[in-house]
């Protein structure tokens, strides 16, 4: 049958296309406000319960000193590398506070406060960056993944664990935290994009604080805002003010328990600065101003919440006094544990490659033990003072 | 260790029947890919899994192989044993990154508290006429990559077991399956498909006493075709069918050597840095005073795998092999 | 000084971050229309130049029966596979029209079509489907890059290209297609991150033809529509009714000068459909059914456009048949060449991997020889009745 | 070749050197990468380039490394020369899908119309104190996938020279940047500081007797200390500087094998797969009468990179080459 056949002159009728190819969804609630959200310095706050006002002090400044005290190891060569959250702790709180005991975290190499805050020793947190053996603690008795430190990789395991939870019944939810630049990596991609076709209860959260190392966000995207990245994905997007810890904290909280409560995942955008160099390698001083750090000074997490304290009368200076001293207790301690020299063993660079080592990892370890024992021995010989040898 | 006969099956068919049985006896045992739920899988391996089991143990994901090995490494974090398929051997490479960075990493990285049970499945090699990337051999660049444990299967049986073993395996294996092989039929024992020797065993197809042929998945078909033509040229050649390239079966191989005197390397990858330098070296630093002759390498060619038309040209047949194995300097 | 010292009771002034962090831009215009835009069957499409309709009605005829040549030949054993579009023509012959002389066309191994509308031989453009040497044409001489196999990963040579020849002055556009599927592989995320940034002239049109392979586009991605990707890159974005070619072809032209006059990048969404399987390999008759396929085809590309020029009395049978015997003849010189056996020269495996053959590849290429020649001297003495052993 | 003993630089200053000349000679050359802008990279060695040829020339990219490597490739197809930086070896491996299939193949698959003339820098290897996944050397991965040239500089001169010849050949360049070597010093002639051998020739670094030390890259001065230190044992050890894995000198290395009758290959990358096995094995398919002993190789542990605590029991040292060295058969 041809057209012709069809029908006669006049206007074609209309035909389109069945229904499944049509938007299915209506985009208007995925998108994120035009202004991030924030509660401290708004009428808002003064609804904000003091207890959790308190709680999140005594944690954001607990953090800037442990940010503080992890620099200062790297100076007495106790860190190998320390990327510091100093600026971000509002977020590395909020992200800590936001989990119950089931939920998981997923931190990328910044992120180790974010571990602490959810009870990890900060020893154990520091493991990998003190150059010791990896992770230092076991992610499944803590619920916290490794750090991450090729970008955005982390994001697809949150997901895949997030759906894996949920298959068996657990009301298990993950947050990942991810940086501006992580944004870029196809990763992010493929793991929102997986987690919203899954509906899987898992939470992102982009701590953007401006910069991928030296390079600043305008170089990073041209988006409008990062959350705006959510409505491609078919999930709600969320804007906050990253160091307003109280609007990190609420944003979180309900982000948490959409997932929990079977509402799939949700892309949330942290406006912040890390106030430091990108680690203590870096030198910050190469791509950006003083300026626009002391502009940000102005706009500190830990000032944020002092501020409304003290407005509201809920704190005074013995108040304040006590919190820096629980901070200097903990600095104190993992000073002290941190510059004990960790235990080494170098056999243990074969013992998990495999479950079971190969007869290549055996020979291997053999050829180890044998150069370490005669390293043992001309240590000894040397130490009699009889002439050492090569091993 | 020997098949029994009975019910012949191609090796599609009974990488399929593991895989069932596999999620059957197993409830942690989820698929996942690329067209593997309602279209099961673009060989049929999968066939019939989604039906049997549901969409959530086998799963047809999104497009994007980073994604479906990374949500898999997320799965196994958790406690399930996926099994992921990648859809032809060249797209796997954009998970390369969560393959070498974390599959391969994790238990290490966690001083063995976070071990990942999970299996990639990667259909491999050429021989079917394939298009541009249909058709690599990329075993290489998973033997350089410690944590992984990289197994091949060349015979229906050792389909059916080694896939087994694999998923049973408490850390990550990269599965090949010799894509030309898919459809190659024998008869294999389902009452105990699991009686193949265990990954990390290489076996003796054939004894012989004048060489050595080592090789494994698709290649094995063609030097067991070599060892039989050999014999009009007066050579009773071994072959070893090495079965999983790591952990590699030193003690085997090498005895083998020891005993012919000679051996040639035969594998479809492209030779330059492909698996065969690996063995040759390992084999000479072990057998150096039994050989006769170096170890000789049939290989692919060192060039990316041609069109269909020309691809017999490259592969190596049973011609090229016992060239090689004429090379093994018999006059000395 | 602390802020006890800064500030008196009261509530907390509000601070708020740096401007650099807000965000920059409405994303109002970059999001596309809730439907998809239509010419053919609207009002609209009374406006459309005849001349136009017909050359489009010309090329979707044409390159309808090119697809069923094409399939044809994959029985006769002529191709090692075939990739339709049938059912996709609008989109192809848009792609190919929307195109000046000087742009570039990215295509994936559906797209030869495309290729071919643009005035590639349909020989060369099916090289490689031949299972002959590889592209079968120069990519620099027509400005069409090779048929991309890897999902998603030419679009950001597509994007490269264009940022180079934006660099050095030349008014290129790049128009990349890829698949519904292949928008969730990390390269589409990166490509289109990338396009962005550098406001790159490029085009990126989704052909949404509801599958990839067996997938259905609900198991590919849970947002609104994929043009609404767009927005998270700071892209418009375009939905269109991919079998309309009027209304693909202005969308397509309309995003083509916008990248040329420095406008940036557009996202473009088609929403078609492939009645043939993915491929002759293919059995679709395992994920879809019947009636979905018929009700596509009463939205045919090659129908939707008959009828407006039948309905506007711009077409009668006898037109319909030149347009039709045109078509025919295309095919059947392409049966015909297609018939013949390409020359292959197996040496030739040796000519290209490098500029300069290394030392390995000289051996490589002698043994080689030395076995052909070997055959051939053993054919010969076959022929000759005399024993051929092995080589 | 010899460097005329002039103005003393690191390797990472040669490197720099060698881009701002490349750039100056040629303005189709274009530096792009993770922070070679404002920051001149986290090893400075694009320090200076944006300043002098602009934002254009010497571009911060977003971050993702197939989009660095994929965008790269299309601005090869248009003309221009792109030179890549990936940050650290672990992070190419993002890019692996786009290396393998597009950039190693493009020629080929164009029959030579459009070759790739474009450059990715790695710096790669260990003993910098780095954390996970900032040790890797992944030449392995390279080696074995054709149509890829692996170049790696040993010495400041080649350094220059040898980026120089690799930004300007037109086929596609992995360059290895051995990262322990960026703050090496040496003298070398900014006069004539493209006056190295050209890519694909080995050097002998050191001439000897007794055997030959086969090397590149981060273990040249680990060879060529042993070769010092061996002479009190007794050996005269001679040391070749590969240069480039890819294409590979044969013809030098065979012959000094040839000469000495003994060899040890020795690098930094895991030995089993890594390119050690490719090298041995080819030595002894050349040389096999020539061997008193088999081809050894001192290479790192086939283990995921160790932290900074334990990297000095991994890197293949001093000691560990002389005990190969004495393993190597003396009394037969
Ligand atoms: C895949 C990958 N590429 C490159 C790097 C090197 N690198 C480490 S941190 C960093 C910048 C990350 O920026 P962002 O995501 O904004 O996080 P931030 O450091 O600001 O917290 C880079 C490029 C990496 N770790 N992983
Ligand atoms: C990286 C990669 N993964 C997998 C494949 C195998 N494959 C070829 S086509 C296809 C489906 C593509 O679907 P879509 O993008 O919607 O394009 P369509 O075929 O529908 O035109 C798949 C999975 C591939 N070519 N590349
Ligand atoms: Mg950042
Ligand atoms: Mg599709």
């Amino acid at each position: 049958m041809t057209v012709m056949e069809q029908q006669g002159a006049g206007h074609a009728a209309r035909t389109a296309p069945p229904p499944a190819w049509q938007p299915s969804t209506d985009p208007a609630p995925l998108l994120p406000d035009a202004e991030p959200y924030r509660v401290l310095g708004t009428p808002a706050a003064a609804h904000t319960d003091p207890a959790l006002l308190r709680r999140l002090h005594a944690e954001v400044v607990r953090g800037r000193r442990y940010n503080t005290q992890a620099t200062a190891l790297t100076k007495q060569g106790r860190l190998a590398v320390y990327p510091s959250s100093t600026g971000q702790e509002a977020c590395q709180v909020a992200a800590a506070l936001a989990l119950g005991e089931r939920d998981w975290l997923f931190p990328s190499y910044r992120d180790t406060l974010a571990a602490v805050a959810r009870g990890l020793d900060p020893v154990e947190a520091l493991t990998l960056l003190r150059g010791d053996w990896h992770t230092g603690y076991d992610p499944r008795e803590h619920r916290i993944a490794p750090l991450c430190t090729p970008l955005a990789t982390q994001l697809p395991h949150a997901v895949g664990l997030a759906h894996a939870a949920r298959l068996k019944g657990d009301d298990v939810v993950a947050l990942a935290l991810v940086g501006d630049g992580g944004t870029s990596e196809g990763d992010f991609h493929e793991a929102l994009n997986f987690a919203a076709v899954w509906s899987a209860p898992v939470v992102f959260l982009v701590q953007n604080n401006g910069f991928a190392i030296s390079v600043p966000l305008a170089k990073q995207t041209a988006a409008p805002t990062l959350a705006h990245k959510a409505v491609g994905y078919g999930m709600p997007g969320r804007l906050v003010d990253g160091n307003d810890a109280v609007a990190v904290h609420e944003v979180l909280g309900e982000a948490v328990t959409r997932a929990r409560e079977g509402g799939g995942p949700t892309l949330i955008e942290a406006l912040t600065y890390r106030l430091d160099a990108h680690t203590n390698a870096d030198d910050a001083t190469r791509y950006r101003t003083d300026d626009e750090v002391e502009a940000w000074r102005a706009h500190d997490p830990v000032l944020l919440l002092e501020r409304e304290l003290t407005a509201r009368g809920l704190i005074d200076e013995a108040g304040l006094k006590a919190v820096r001293d629980d901070a200097e207790a903990r600095a104190a301690d993992l000073r002290e544990r941190m510059n004990q020299d960790p235990e080494l063993e170098p056999m243990d660079l074969f013992a998990d490659v495999y479950a079971e080592r190969t007869s290549q990892l055996r020979e291997q370890a053999a050829q180890l033990r044998a150069e370490l024992d005669a390293e043992a021995e001309a240590e000894a010989q040397a130490a009699d003072g009889a002439e050492g040898g090569r091993a | 260790m020997t098949t029994v006969a009975a019910k012949p099956a191609t090796m599609a068919q009974a990488l399929g029947r593991a895989l069932r049985d596999a999620m059957a006896e197993d409830p942690t045992v989820h698929v996942m890919g690329e067209d593997v739920g309602t279209l099961g899988g673009v060989f049929r391996v999968t066939d019939g899994l989604a039906k049997e089991f549901g969409d959530d143990r086998c799963t047809d994901t999104p497009l994007a192989e980073a994604g479906i090995l990374g949500t898999a490494v997320g799965m196994a974090m958790y406690g399930l044993r996926p099994v992921v398929e990648m859809q032809f051997d060249a797209f796997a490479y954009p998970a390369f990154e969560q393959l070498v960075s974390h599959v391969a990493r994790m238990r290490n990285r966690t001083r063995g508290a976070m071990a990942l049970p999970l299996t990639v499945r990667i259909p491999y090699g050429g021989g079917i006429g394939g298009v541009e990337h249909h058709s690599d051999s990329s075993e290489a660049y998973y033997m350089a990559t410690p944590g992984l444990t990289v197994v091949t299967p060349a015979t229906v049986a050792d389909a059916y077991g080694l896939l087994r073993q694999s998923i049973a395996s408490d850390d990550p294996v990269v599965f090949l399956e010799p894509k030309r092989l898919y459809w190659s039929k024998d008869s294999w024992n389902p009452e105990h498909p699991l009686d193949v020797d265990p990954i990390g065993t290489a076996v003796v197809r054939r004894a012989g006493t004048s060489a050595t042929l080592i090789t494994y998945g698709p290649s094995l078909p063609v030097c067991l075709e070599a060892a039989e033509a050999g014999r009009a040229e007066g050579w009773d050649l071994e072959v070893v069918d090495l079965r999983s390239l790591v952990p590699f079966d030193d003690a085997t191989v090498a005895a083998s050597v020891r005993r012919t005197g000679r051996a040639v390397v035969v594998h479809e990858s492209g030779g330059f840095g492909g698996p065969g330098g690996e063995i040759a070296a390992r084999v000479t630093e072990r057998c150096f005073h039994h050989l006769e002759a170096p170890v000789l390498r049939v290989a692919g060619f060192d060039i990316p795998y041609p069109p269909p038309m020309l691809e017999r040209h490259h592969l190596p047949g049973v011609d090229r092999v016992l060239d090689a194995v004429g090379r093994l300097q018999w006059d000395q």
